[in-house]
């Protein structure tokens, strides 16, 4: 729950520094998406918290030299916030003069995101889908059917008493699925892109999940479903890339992608957003759906034990 | 000069609680807890990089002349989610050690572990 | 035929390692898998003899194969001292199979095959050894050669052979790797060349205490040459079968150890460098430490191969101390001494050998009267131990004198002495054994003799090749007094071509 | 040149055959670029068409070439017996997952290698990681879960670690490609921010070197995880690190900083040799194979270490030549273990009793890989340590070489206990296994082991091209930081 707090203060910071993107991320991220998998995943194991924190002395003299190297570093950095540090006059200028002319969003962070370190960006998914897999391995099972009819009637119990939320989060959820879309496709104006808004849909989802359980949530989004968008959005990013190789441009080279260059650069941005969204909205409904899936089977195993 | 630094500092306060709890907590999930302060508040730090004063949001709009550092934002928008697969992973992992172990304390398993082999 | 002298070499090198096809091939039938092995003594014989025939008639025989690192090559090259060891190793080799063959089977061994394949290898190394070109090809055979001894050593399985095989490897490995690697890339960095020269290869003003370490290290890397505090191994060693102590421990191993020490002070060193370093002084006195205290240790070792074994380490010192005297007449000694000293010291291994399979017997205390049982071996063990001795007739006999005639140029006073009283210690550890076994009863020893007695009735003189192994090598020992010629003039050979080299 | 790299781990569903066709096209990409940046010098390759450093670049020298080649050489040939290999250890919905995940791990570790931007590298060294932790859990033993959660707190810490000096950096130069920084850095060397932004890196890839202190996660997780992404990682993710810290320390720091700014090379000379004599005889007592060669590994590791101490072009270029050799030797060694592990399912110690009789072919492997790792003359590993002596007598530091050769005595023990074990033990076991079931391994595992232990001793006896390269590489490198 303090992680929660952390996470939404922390976003509010990044508000603070003008970073709205970065923001609206955090919020999401810390505060909505790792919150949630905390619990859960404490929910799984145990709360109580009889942890000895062993040989503390040596963790806080390490912990203090680290810190107290980082304050020495920090003596010779420019001071917060000067206009002249070396950062603001070297690269970014290029980002914030040009990018209009050359890529035509007005959000520099999406048009540095997507296109001048798109790089960094494909790497960003390919670590999320990456997790994803991770989650999969580690934490799949495979699912029989007696069980399931156990969980069912575990959850119908259990969801007939939240009848008034159900019907909220009902009417909610179209919502919060087109926020999610709005979110997609305004990246290049303001805060937000694929990222978030994959974020916001899965959170669609797993509300829906939460509250009419599991298996019906799978009804509609199966697993094998997520699986393949997951990759789909990971291969719709890479072969933009390819495309614009193919064009005979280098990879990621939107300029190429129509006649007119930042035309070009804007598809291409439009395209790895979707792709970024897809994959990372699949990833974290993969993500929730094993850990509850691993939960259920968790708790139905052990009704069958007793 | 120390008012120039002063948000830097915050954040190294804040890395080394995360840190602190990354090495001397037992507890698997609270060293995930602490991994993750521990991270964000690198995020800070790099946002607070990106600040200039009496800049805006990166998002060109007209009559405004000074912008915060696009790039910070990226590679944070970047690393925020690397947290998060490695928070996502590291979850995982406690929650099948807890299954095979039955516990998540990192003295219990060891015991457990040295008992066996 | 009319194969280059090149081609020769290298099959030299290759021919043992054809060889094993063959008897891995061949391994479920002895007969024949004995038989790829004894033709492949014959024809290496025969190649290395024509090599010497090459030699003799002032030919260069130098093969490239390729380089390592730049620089650095794997050669070969055939000259007087390595054709000596050659020459011993190749001829011993055959002698030592046919023996071996007889031994082997009579002793039911396990792993025959694996140990017919570890032989071939190790005697292609020793060739490898001999040939070396450059310091770094030497190096390479040399730690092959201790590779493909250790299953030798180790051959029985048993907790002794393992603990033995152990100290054998580790000490051989340790020292070659700690001090001998470090040795040769420290003369590399220094001289920047490896290759042996007459004269040796470093610059005449070279700091003679940089010089002087790295002959300490040299010394005390070649763990194979046995100088104290390094011959561990060598009784440790003794567990293998006795085809390979005498073969391996007695000639190729320990002579590829000497060898190399003699190569390194005459062709990286050269004698004119080593006289002036200060560390042969205390390197001549460790050897001569070495030869008395072996001696000394012999004595007191019941077990016959150990006692063969220390006396080995103590000829081994005699070596040493003739290359590091560093005059003509002590490295001449040496060479010869290589060549002497494997011929007496395979006999008496074979003897002991032989005496273990027909008798089952291996201390010393119990050989008493053996001799009427077994006269041809204990002939043979008495003629070998003159000749280790350095008594005449046998061929000991000049390899000492040239040594002594060594010390004396060089007024090493007491390394004279100390190589004097060995030699009387020789006599004493040595001679009592054929003395008892043909002069003393054996019934006349207290309890226990009644088992002796037991087995002594059934004892006849060994299997018939071993006992051809042994006459062999024995008729050598003597034939090496009368007509030492070959020998000689190799060992000279080597010095000539030092000293005129380096005239130049 | 280098984009088609990234784009192998396309197809989620990848197959086993998918996944060798992917690390084969890699291998030969790799062999061609090596032969350019040879031929050509620098290739330089801007992602998105941005110029650096502006967008983010590919760039490759001999250097990043070289490693390219060996992740992606020892990945093709470990891949070759991973489908027998797995079949056995992991179950079998899970195939494609793992062949995901490898490749995801080897895409990010050719990231590393290939980028020339330093917050790239800590995006893929991030993929590589998180792949790595989730190919290590799938260890059949519930200790592989423990060993891939330490892994990943200690990698995550040495990430944020890495983070931060990269960010320090950006603060002071106001760039991420490395290039570029290392043009700009000197003009502000002197200042604490640069100080620390060195220290924090090079802490932080020390963390993922296990270099000694640092080492802890390292055996747990290679002993633990399955046979084949032991058999990978041993032969390539040390390697990536190194990789780092020479990039960081020579080409972006520039060399005279990295070793004034800081006792470095006194502290990495005596942690490389404590490193080694450390982990060698924990080696030695170590009951589980898997468990002793990691130990090696880390000793290994510290032989890199003091050949990249002593900072002159002899040592660099001896530790370049270990790289590529202990690569090649701890593929060889942890592909038979695979193969012992398939056969009679154990790995430990007592298990491989009298196995050179029953699987002779595996166990000579094992027993060539060994004499490697001692350094006997005619295999790989001879050849660095013979460069590594020479460079350190270059530097007049005789007594650190004979320590190292010492230390390869202690390598002498360790492997001869398996070969003891394995020769000179009869294979009793009753109860444990039939006899019979005892059998070679299967071509699979053998193709790939002795293709390892050929090119062992080839590069043991043939080292133009692994000196020739490992030598214009460190050269360069020197190069660079004048």
């Amino acid at each position: 729950m303090l992680s929660g707090i952390y996470g939404l203060l922390s976003a509010s910071f990044f508000v603070a520094m003008d970073a709205v993107d970065v923001a609206f991320t955090e919020a999401s991220v810390g505060a909505g998406i790792s919150t949630l998998l905390m619990f859960l995943a404490i929910t799984m194991t145990e709360r109580r918290d009889h942890s000895v924190r062993h040989k503390p002395w040596l963790a806080l003299i390490v912990v203090v030299v680290t810190g107290a190297l980082l304050i020495y570093g920090t003596l010779d950095m420019p001071y917060f916030g000067s206009a002249d540090a070396p950062i603001h006059v070297h690269v970014a200028p290029r980002y914030i003069n040009d990018s209009m002319q050359e890529i035509g969003v007005i959000n520099l962070v999406t048009s540095v995101l997507g296109s001048y370190r798109a790089f960094d960006t494909f790497g960003e998914v390919v670590v999320i889908f990456t997790a994803g897999v991770g989650v999969l391995a580690l934490l799949s099972v495979s699912r029989r059917p007696e069980n399931d009819a156990k969980i069912d009637a575990l959850n119908v119990s259990m969801h007939e008493q939240h009848l008034i939320l159900r019907i909220v989060i009902k009417i909610l959820i179209p919502f919060i699925l087109l926020f999610a879309l709005y979110v997609q496709f305004h990246g290049d104006y303001g805060p937000g892109g694929g990222f978030q808004a994959g974020v916001i849909f899965a959170a669609a989802v797993i509300l829906y999940s939460m509250l009419f359980g599991l298996s019906t949530a799978r009804r509609v989004i199966n697993q094998p479903l997520t699986q393949f968008i997951a990759a789909l959005g990971v291969l719709l990013y890479g072969s933009v890339g390819v495309v614009s190789l193919l064009n005979g441009g280098n990879f990621f080279d939107y300029n190429v992608l129509s006649d007119d260059p930042v035309a070009g650069q804007h598809l291409g941005i439009l395209l790895i957003e979707a792709g970024v969204g897809l994959t990372v909205a699949s990833v974290m409904i993969i993500i929730f759906f094993n850990f509850q899936g691993r939960k259920e089977y968790g708790q139905g195993q052990a009704k069958g034990d007793v | 000069m120390f008012l120039g630094l002063y948000n830097y500092w915050i954040v190294v306060v804040l890395m080394m609680i995360g840190f602190y709890i990354v090495i001397a907590h037992g507890n698997l999930i609270k060293k995930l807890v602490g991994l993750t302060i521990f991270q964000t508040s690198v995020f800070i730090f790099y946002i607070s990089m990106a600040k200039v004063n009496g800049g805006t949001a990166p998002i060109v709009g007209d009559g405004i002349e000074i912008y915060s550092n696009p790039l910070p934002h990226v590679l944070i928008l970047t690393a925020i989610v690397v947290g998060i697969a490695t928070t996502a992973l590291g979850l995982a992992l406690t929650v099948r050690i807890k299954e095979a172990y039955g516990s998540i304390e990192e003295e219990e398993i060891q015991k457990k572990d040295n008992s066996t082999c | 035929m009319n194969m280059s002298l090149e081609t020769m070499l290298l099959l030299c090198m290759l021919l043992p390692l054809v060889a094993i096809v063959g008897i891995v091939g061949l391994g479920h039938k002895p007969n024949w898998r004995e038989t790829v092995t004894i033709s492949t003594c014959l024809a290496l014989i025969y190649l290395v003899v024509n090599l010497y025939q090459g030699l003799a008639d002032g030919e260069i025989i130098r093969l490239f194969l390729w380089e390592i690192f730049p620089g650095l090559q794997l050669s070969f090259v055939v000259e007087p001292l390595g054709m000596l060891f050659a020459l011993i190793a190749s001829f011993l080799w055959l002698i030592t199979t046919i023996y071996a063959i007889g031994y082997m089977r009579s002793h039911n061994e396990i792993n025959q095959t694996r140990f017919y394949v570890c032989f071939a290898i190790a005697i292609g190394a020793v060739m490898g050894v001999a040939f070396a070109e450059n310091l770094f090809t030497l190096f390479i055979f040399y730690e092959v050669l201790t590779l493909s001894t250790y299953p030798l050593v180790t051959h029985a399985g048993t907790d002794k052979a393992k603990a033995g095989g152990r100290i054998y490897l580790g000490i051989l490995l340790s020292t070659s790797i700690v001090f001998l690697l470090l040795a040769i890339i420290s003369t590399w960095f220094v001289a920047g060349t490896l290759d042996f020269k007459p004269g040796g290869v470093f610059a005449p003003d070279v700091d003679t205490t940089v010089a002087g370490a790295i002959l300490l290290l040299f010394i005390f890397g070649i763990g194979k040459a046995a100088i104290m505090p390094f011959h561990r191994w060598l009784p440790a060693a003794m567990v293998a079968p006795t085809p390979v102590s005498a073969l391996l421990h007695a000639v190729a191993v320990v002579k590829a150890g000497v060898f190399t020490v003699l190569k390194v002070c005459v062709f990286i060193f050269g004698i004119d460098l080593l006289a002036v370093l200060p560390t042969t002084q205390f390197l001549l006195y460790l050897a001569g430490f070495s030869v008395l205290f072996a001696s000394l240790i012999a004595m007191r070792q019941d077990n016959l191969k150990a006692r063969l074994a220390y006396s080995t380490i103590s000829q081994l010192g005699y070596i040493t101390i003739g290359a590091l005297l560093a005059t003509s007449a002590g490295v001449v000694g040496s060479s010869m001494h290589i060549a002497t000293h494997a011929v007496g010291k395979i006999t008496l291994f074979f003897c002991a050998g032989a005496i273990l399979v027909a008798a089952h017997k291996s201390n010393i205390s119990e050989m008493r009267g053996l001799g009427r049982k077994m006269p041809i071996t204990m002939l043979a063990f008495f003629i070998a131990s003159l000749s280790i001795i350095g008594l005449p007739p046998t061929a000991g006999t000049w390899s000492k004198w040239f040594l002594l005639m060594g010390t004396i140029e060089t007024e090493q006073w007491i390394l004279m002495t100390i190589l004097m009283l060995s030699s009387l210690l020789n006599i004493a550890y040595l001679l009592p054994i054929p003395y008892h076994a043909f002069f003393s009863d054996d019934n006349k020893q207290g309890s226990g003799e009644g088992v002796g007695e037991g087995v002594g009735e059934g004892i006849k003189e060994a299997p018939l090749p071993a006992l051809i192994a042994l006459s062999i090598t024995t008729v050598a020992c003597v034939a090496l007094f009368i007509y030492p010629q070959p020998v000689y003039e190799l060992a000279t050979a080597v010095m000539e071509n030092s000293r005129i080299n380096y005239a130049d | 040149m280098a984009a088609p790299l990234c784009l192998l781990f396309r197809h989620s569903r990848a197959a086993w055959l998918f996944a060798l066709i992917a690390s084969g096209t890699a291998l030969v990409i790799s062999i061609l670029l090596l032969q350019q940046v040879l031929a050509t010098g620098l290739i330089s390759y801007a992602l998105g068409g941005w110029q650096a450093p502006w967008g983010i670049e590919y760039r490759i020298d001999t250097l990043n070439a070289f490693l390219l080649l060996i992740i992606s050489s020892l990945s093709t040939v470990v891949l070759l017996a991973a489908d027998t290999s797995i079949s056995k250890e992991i179950p079998k919905e899970k195939h494609s997952l793992f062949y995901v995940l490898y490749l995801l791990s080897l895409t990010g570790m050719l990231g590393i290698v290939a980028t020339g931007d330093a917050f790239n590298v800590f995006v893929f060294l991030e993929i590589s990681s998180l792949s790595a932790y989730a190919l290590i859990a799938l260890g059949s033993d519930r200790r592989a879960l423990w060993a891939s959660y330490q892994y990943l707190i200690m990698g995550t810490i040495g990430a944020t670690f890495i983070l931060i000096g990269i960010g320090l950096m950006y603060q002071m130069t106001g760039t991420l490609n490395m290039h570029d920084l290392s043009n700009r850095l000197p003009e502000v060397a002197q200042t604490r921010t640069v100080f620390t932004a060195f220290a924090f890196v090079i802490v932080g890839v020390c963390l993922k070197l296990a270099l000694f202190p640092l080492h802890l996660w390292l055996p747990n997780a290679y002993a633990y995880a399955p046979s084949i992404v032991t058999a990978f990682f041993a032969a390539t993710a040390t390697k990536v690190a190194i990789y780092l810290l020479i990039r960081f320390t020579y080409s972006v720091f520039g060399f005279s900083f990295s070793f004034t700014a800081l006792p470095l090379q006194l502290l990495f000379v005596v942690l490389g040799v404590l490193g080694i004599f450390v982990a060698s005889s924990a080696a030695i007592y170590q009951s589980n194979v898997k468990h002793l060669f990691a130990y090696s590994s880390i000793a290994q590791i510290g032989y890199m270490i003091v050949g990249f101490s002593i900072s002159t072009v002899a040592g660099l270029t001896a530790t370049l030549l270990h790289l590529f050799n202990h690569a090649l030797m701890k593929g060889a060694l942890f592909l038979a273990l695979a193969a012992v592990m398939h056969r009679i399912g154990s790995v430990q110690l007592s298990a491989l009793k009298g196995l050179g009789r029953e699987m002779p072919l595996t166990m000579a492997a094992i027993v060539a890989g060994g004499l490697s790792l001692i350094g006997v003359p005619l295999t790989v590993g001879f050849v660095s340590k013979w460069y590594l002596v020479l460079a350190l007598l270059e530097n007049g530091w005789w007594p650190v070489a004979m320590l190292i050769l010492l230390g390869s005595l202690l390598a002498i023990v360790y492997v001869w206990r398996i070969v003891e074990v394995a020769y000179f033990q009869p294979r009793v076991g009753p109860g444990e296994l039939s006899k019979d079931s005892v059998r070679e391994a299967p071509l699979a595992f053998l193709v790939p082991i002795w293709l390892l232990v050929i090119a062992n001793v080839y590069f043991g006896i043939d080292t133009r091209l692994s000196v020739e390269v490992a030598q214009t590489a460190s050269e360069s490198l020197f190069g660079l930081s004048q």
